[in-house]
């Protein structure tokens, strides 16, 4: 494994990511994987496990407020279970806060592209494919916890 | 939920003890209320059609049979999301795919008996052309409609239901006419849920035994079966085999005959062939010791259940190495993936392949044998000395009883799975791959292994570290999470290619 | 062709000794003559060449440094008719195929030495935009246009050119840097020719391997090959054996000191092993005996070379246990196939993947060995007491001369070669596959086997011929050669179907 | 192997076959068995065996008043070897033989009814994919036989 990036130009130590796998989905492995990953590498982790409701994604975000949600989901079942979750977060006044969803998010092998574009389309900030390593993740963090710092620099 | 059924399940203290009739008919009446399809049940005209099947759809008989005659049977995975789409899916896993025993994998909603839910999804995949339920919803077509499915093939059928919950769609798979279902108390309950006791988990498997037994008594020889997988994620032999023992000593005190023992393959020629002796024989030996000596335990080997490849080249091998192994190790049944493992659910096709590659593999090693290889024979004695101890503690913190004994062993540890969702657990059992590919213990957490046994995990595990240059750590255990799904060039480049 | 060289060839006489250095000197001018491409070789600028060559594409060293670490290599065959998709075609096997070792299979019309044909060929391919030839023409291309090959990968490469006829390609080959060649006197005559004698086989390859040893004398350790496959149809172990020793100790009596050994796998997991095993002990044992103490003689497998199922999923099965008997067995590599075989000369993509999925399966299986089972030790005792017999028989027929010998006994029947075309061979050994899987000999024809080692094969056939109700005849041997290729709804049906 | 007819309505022992392996190809297995069961039919064969050049094909034709030429072409070429075969025939005066032609005929695997029609063009009667079973080939002549004695019956 390339290890991540080592100065991301932030602090990872003053983000909070809350991570959980969606629905009545009990794939942790890779859930957990990433949690220990993204805990090592500097980040606060809030650990939500297996078979989370969308809504105790949103609820754990404001009472940690974090400032970011990682959703796993892995059954095939995660279409149905992400609809609707960017609106669940902006009811709750989270309209800023990352999301990111991973792992294998629809019922068979379906086209990547399009895949991602259904989810993005759900407003998640990024999706993931299977297979995806925790590395990629980090890195992916930093390109965005970076630009949002230099981005709300610019606007103050 | 009414009032009548909170007592009836008050009244029913844990145990391992036969659930007796009367309160098992109570029982039945308030489980049958949940959903409108169940009063469409009627185990007797659900009994005449059993009997009514040709043998060779009966998966009882089919077990026994194959045993008899020294076969491995195949068996897929698979569910879709509506009738339509199942029937299809059935038809090609029986035809395309020569399956011997052809599944009906239930939706995650109907596992988690969120019917309403599954509702909504057959309306989707409808809309959608397409199935938006990763199985088939059993519960929400109900008896009568699912018989088509088994209407549809000329094989035995078995329901496929990861979930604690069984009790209304193990009685909608019976009644539809399937012969074989797949799920157990301690392993199910571990394996897919995060809130559910053991204690809740393994109560509702007695029901569903009680209800294989209850058609026993009718002359039908159902099949049921213990999923050895667990969470899948090289989970060592010895620990699928305590949940063997432990699954099939509380449903045959519930009345089953006709139970199978599931386990993973951990991909070792060797630790394999040795898993599925040791598995049947450890069963049979704690099963004589509690007084049940007529229970038929055959075991089925199971394809790679960690994560696999993202090449289907490299999955093929896996594939065919899965027929290889369960045929080397005298398993009856292989349960079989594709390669579209690791993206999503397969399609019939791809399913189909994977099921003629396993087939094939099964033909050309239907002749090997290990059993008098040294290294098996060491082999077969470690993992015995390795379930004994704590299955006896699991008796033992039971007083003899070995429902409350693995509840008590789960608190305590005693009793632990690797990467279990479930709180009710410890988990910190940790497994990882050694240096010559055996699945060994890198840390036993609180379960009661010997410290002979536990010396010889360890060094081995020590020789893997030193081999990989790596400190002897807990990543070793992530590292093995992920080693089968390692492209090739990680696994074995080209070792001398330039700079 | 000249009057001189008729001269040089005729005053070549035929024995096992070392060819003369200025006799070979007048054979090398005479045969460069043949076509022009063969005035570009000059075997001090290509010794250069090849020992500029880093390391890793030296087949001779990447051969010997594999067997000391313990690998099993891969290698797949291929060549298409022109420069461009041969090209494009080892890049693949390199880069996709992650193949260690690199092949150029040559077209049919330049194993026949039919350089004007191939020549058409060429052109037709050109025309058509895909490969009329079923491989690559070296010659007519020449060893400097060839080189472009050699460069266009980053491994080793190696020349695949079954005849009975290599002296010109070889000169091309190795000129062109390729440090590997297949192909021996007695194994490709007797598969690959009908009227060519065993004597002119057997000296075009004593040609070769002298030509091998002239590099070797400059420094360059190139990598011969046996092509223990011979007719690819059922050759038992110890035929392929038999061949192996009798072309090695040829090889040996020319200077070549890197000879690798090749065995076609016979799909049974023990006698595959031993046969690997077996192989190179023999061939040690008699070159010792030869007073050859220094040549290096890893054992190549061969994935099935018989024929293959006509579906992909089946096929899959044999491609990835070919990696498995490969690693099990101890091979140092192993050549692949693909799904394509049954049906033609398969694409570059297929044959990567075919390469993947071996490499995978070698993966799985990297750490078994046998060795220590009874079943294997039994065999490895039979095959070493099938070969010495008739092997004693080949040198003392022709008083301790191999090559007179072996003309002699293959003319007698003593040394013979199942299905083979070869009008100087009595063909009348007849192998069968037995009930446990094993490739036995149905039918020794002239070949002196001990009686006590035919009753085994004998009692083993017929409890084949018992268990399949069919007679103990010839049919036993012809079912034998289409099993493989079977359907699976043939070899392992279900087996309670309704009527 | 399911047994091919018994009574084909016509006299094989009357009937001549030559087989061969046609050009460079050394693959006699097939060939061999199929002669094998040929003659274990009834009919009377003229075996060549591999690497058979096309006239000798016509040559043993000729001599052996044949009535049908088998042949096998494995090793891919015989898409080069079959040019031309049915006019070397006409030229030789066996306008109206039989030819057969069967194995893997060609390079690589391509679309059947393509491989078939392009040697039906050349003038072989009938084109038998990889795989073929003898039993089929026996068929195939008691049928192409039989319909020429009817034809011939009507003609006389
Ligand atoms: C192990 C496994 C199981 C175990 C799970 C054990 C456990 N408690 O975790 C068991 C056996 C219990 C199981 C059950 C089921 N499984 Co399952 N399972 C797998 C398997 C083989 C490996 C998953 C795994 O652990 N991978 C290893 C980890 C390290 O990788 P990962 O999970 O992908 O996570 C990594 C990345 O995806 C990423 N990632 C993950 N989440 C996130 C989130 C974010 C925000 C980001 C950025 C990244 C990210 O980072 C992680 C670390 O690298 C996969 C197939 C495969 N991948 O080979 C099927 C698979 C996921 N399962 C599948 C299915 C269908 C099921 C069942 C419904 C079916 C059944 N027949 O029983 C049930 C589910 C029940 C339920 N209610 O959830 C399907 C999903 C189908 C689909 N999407 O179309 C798969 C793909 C198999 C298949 N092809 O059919 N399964
Ligand atoms: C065994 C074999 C060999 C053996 C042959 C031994 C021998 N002396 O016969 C060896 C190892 C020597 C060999 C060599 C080569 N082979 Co080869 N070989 C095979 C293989 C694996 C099996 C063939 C066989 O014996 N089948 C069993 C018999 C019973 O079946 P059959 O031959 O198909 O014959 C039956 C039918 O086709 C039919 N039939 C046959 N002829 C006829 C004729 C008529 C008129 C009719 C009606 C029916 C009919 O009836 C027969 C009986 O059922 C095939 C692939 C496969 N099929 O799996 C490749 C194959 C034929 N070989 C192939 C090649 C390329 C070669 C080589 C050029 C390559 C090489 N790399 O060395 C050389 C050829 C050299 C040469 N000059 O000919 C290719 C042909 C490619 C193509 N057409 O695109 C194949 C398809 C493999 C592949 N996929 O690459 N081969």
């Amino acid at each position: 494994m390339t290890k991540a990036q080592a100065t991301p130009g932030y602090d990872r130590s003053a983000k909070t990511l809350v991570t959980g796998v969606i629905g009545a989905d009990t794939h942790i492995v890779g859930n957990r994987i990433l949690s220990m990953a993204l805990e090592k590498e500097g980040f606060k982790i809030v650990t939500l496990g297996a078979l989370t409701p969308a809504d105790e994604f949103v609820k754990a975000a404001i009472e940690t407020a974090a400032d970011g949600i990682m959703v796993s989901s892995l059954y095939g079942q995660g279409e149905l279970d992400c609809r609707g979750f960017r609106d669940l977060c902006v009811e709750a006044g989270l309209e800023d806060i990352l999301i990111y969803v991973g792992g294998n998010l629809v019922v068979g092998r379906q086209d990547w592209a399009d895949v991602e574009r259904r989810f993005l389309d759900m407003g998640f900030d990024r999706a993931f494919p299977p297979g995806t390593r925790t590395d990629d993740v980090v890195r992916a963090l930093d390109a965005d916890f970076a630009e949002r710092e230099r981005r709300s620099a610019k606007a103050s | 939920m009414s009032a009548q059924s909170m007592s009836a399940d008050q009244r029913w203290k844990f145990s391992a003890d036969r659930i007796p009739a009367d309160l098992f008919a109570e029982l039945r009446r308030d489980n049958l209320a949940r959903w409108p399809t169940g009063s469409e049940v009627d185990v007797d005209e659900a009994a005449a059609f059993h009997k009514a099947l040709p043998r060779h759809k009966q998966l009882g008989w089919v077990m026994r049979r194959a045993d008899e005659e020294g076969r491995c049977l195949t068996q897929p995975r698979g569910g879709f999301g509506t009738l339509e789409l199942q029937l299809e899916l059935m038809r090609c896993l029986d035809k395309e795919g020569q399956a011997d025993i052809v599944p009906t994998t239930t939706d995650s909603y109907t596992r988690n008996e969120r019917w309403a839910e599954a509702e909504a999804g057959i309306e989707e995949s409808k809309k959608a052309g397409r199935s938006m339920l990763n199985g088939y919803p059993m519960v929400n077509y109900g008896p009568r409609t699912t018989r088509r499915l088994i209407e549809a093939i000329d094989k035995p059928a078995i329901v496929l239901s990861g979930t604690a919950m069984p009790r209304l769609t193990s009685e909608v798979g019976f009644a539809a006419g399937f012969s074989g279902y797949l799920g157990s108390g301690l392993a199910y309950t571990t394996s897919y849920t995060k809130e559910t006791s053991i204690e809740a988990g393994i109560r509702n498997y007695q029901y569903l035994d009680r209800l294989a037994a209850l058609y026993q008594e009718k002359g039908v020889d159902l099949h049921r079966r213990q999923p050895g997988f667990l969470t899948g994620t090289n989970v060592p032999p010895c620990i699928a085999i305590l949940t063997c023992v432990i699954d099939a000593l509380l449903a045959a005190g519930q009345g089953v005959r006709n139970y199978g023992l599931e386990l993973a393959q951990t991909l070792h020629l060797v630790q394999d062939a040795v898993a599925i002796r040791a598995c049947r024989e450890l069963t049979q030996e704690y099963l004589a010791a509690a007084g049940y000596d007529d229970v038929f335990t055959p075991v089925t080997s199971l394809h790679w259940m960690g994560a696999w490849p993202h090449d289907d080249a490299q999955s093929q091998a896996l594939v065919a190495y899965g027929g290889t192994l369960a045929a080397v190790g005298g398993a009856v049944s292989v349960t079989t993936k594709s390669t579209h493992e690791a993206y999503g659910i397969p399609t019939p096709q791809a399913n189909a392949e994977g099921l003629r590659t396993t087939r094939m593999a099964i033909y050309l090693a239907r002749h090997i044998r290990l059993d008098t290889l040294p290294e098996y024979r060491f082999e077969l004695d470690l993992v015995k000395r390795e379930v004994r101890p704590i299955m006896d503690k699991v008796l033992e913190m039971g007083d003899g009883d070995v429902a409350v004994g693995t509840v008590r062993a789960c608190e305590a540890g005693v009793m632990d799975i690797p990467w279990s969702p479930n709180r009710h657990l410890k988990c910190r059992v940790m497994p990882a791959r050694d240096a010559d590919g055996y699945l060994r213990i890198f840390d036993p957490g609180l379960m009661p292994f010997d410290a002979e046994v536990l010396a010889v995990h360890e060094e081995r595990l020590r020789k893997r570290a030193e081999r990989d240059g790596v400190p002897y750590d807990h990543d070793l255990a992530v590292s093995s999470v992920y080693e089968i799904s390692e492209p090739l060039s990680n696994l074995i480049p080209f070792p001398w290619a330039a700079e």
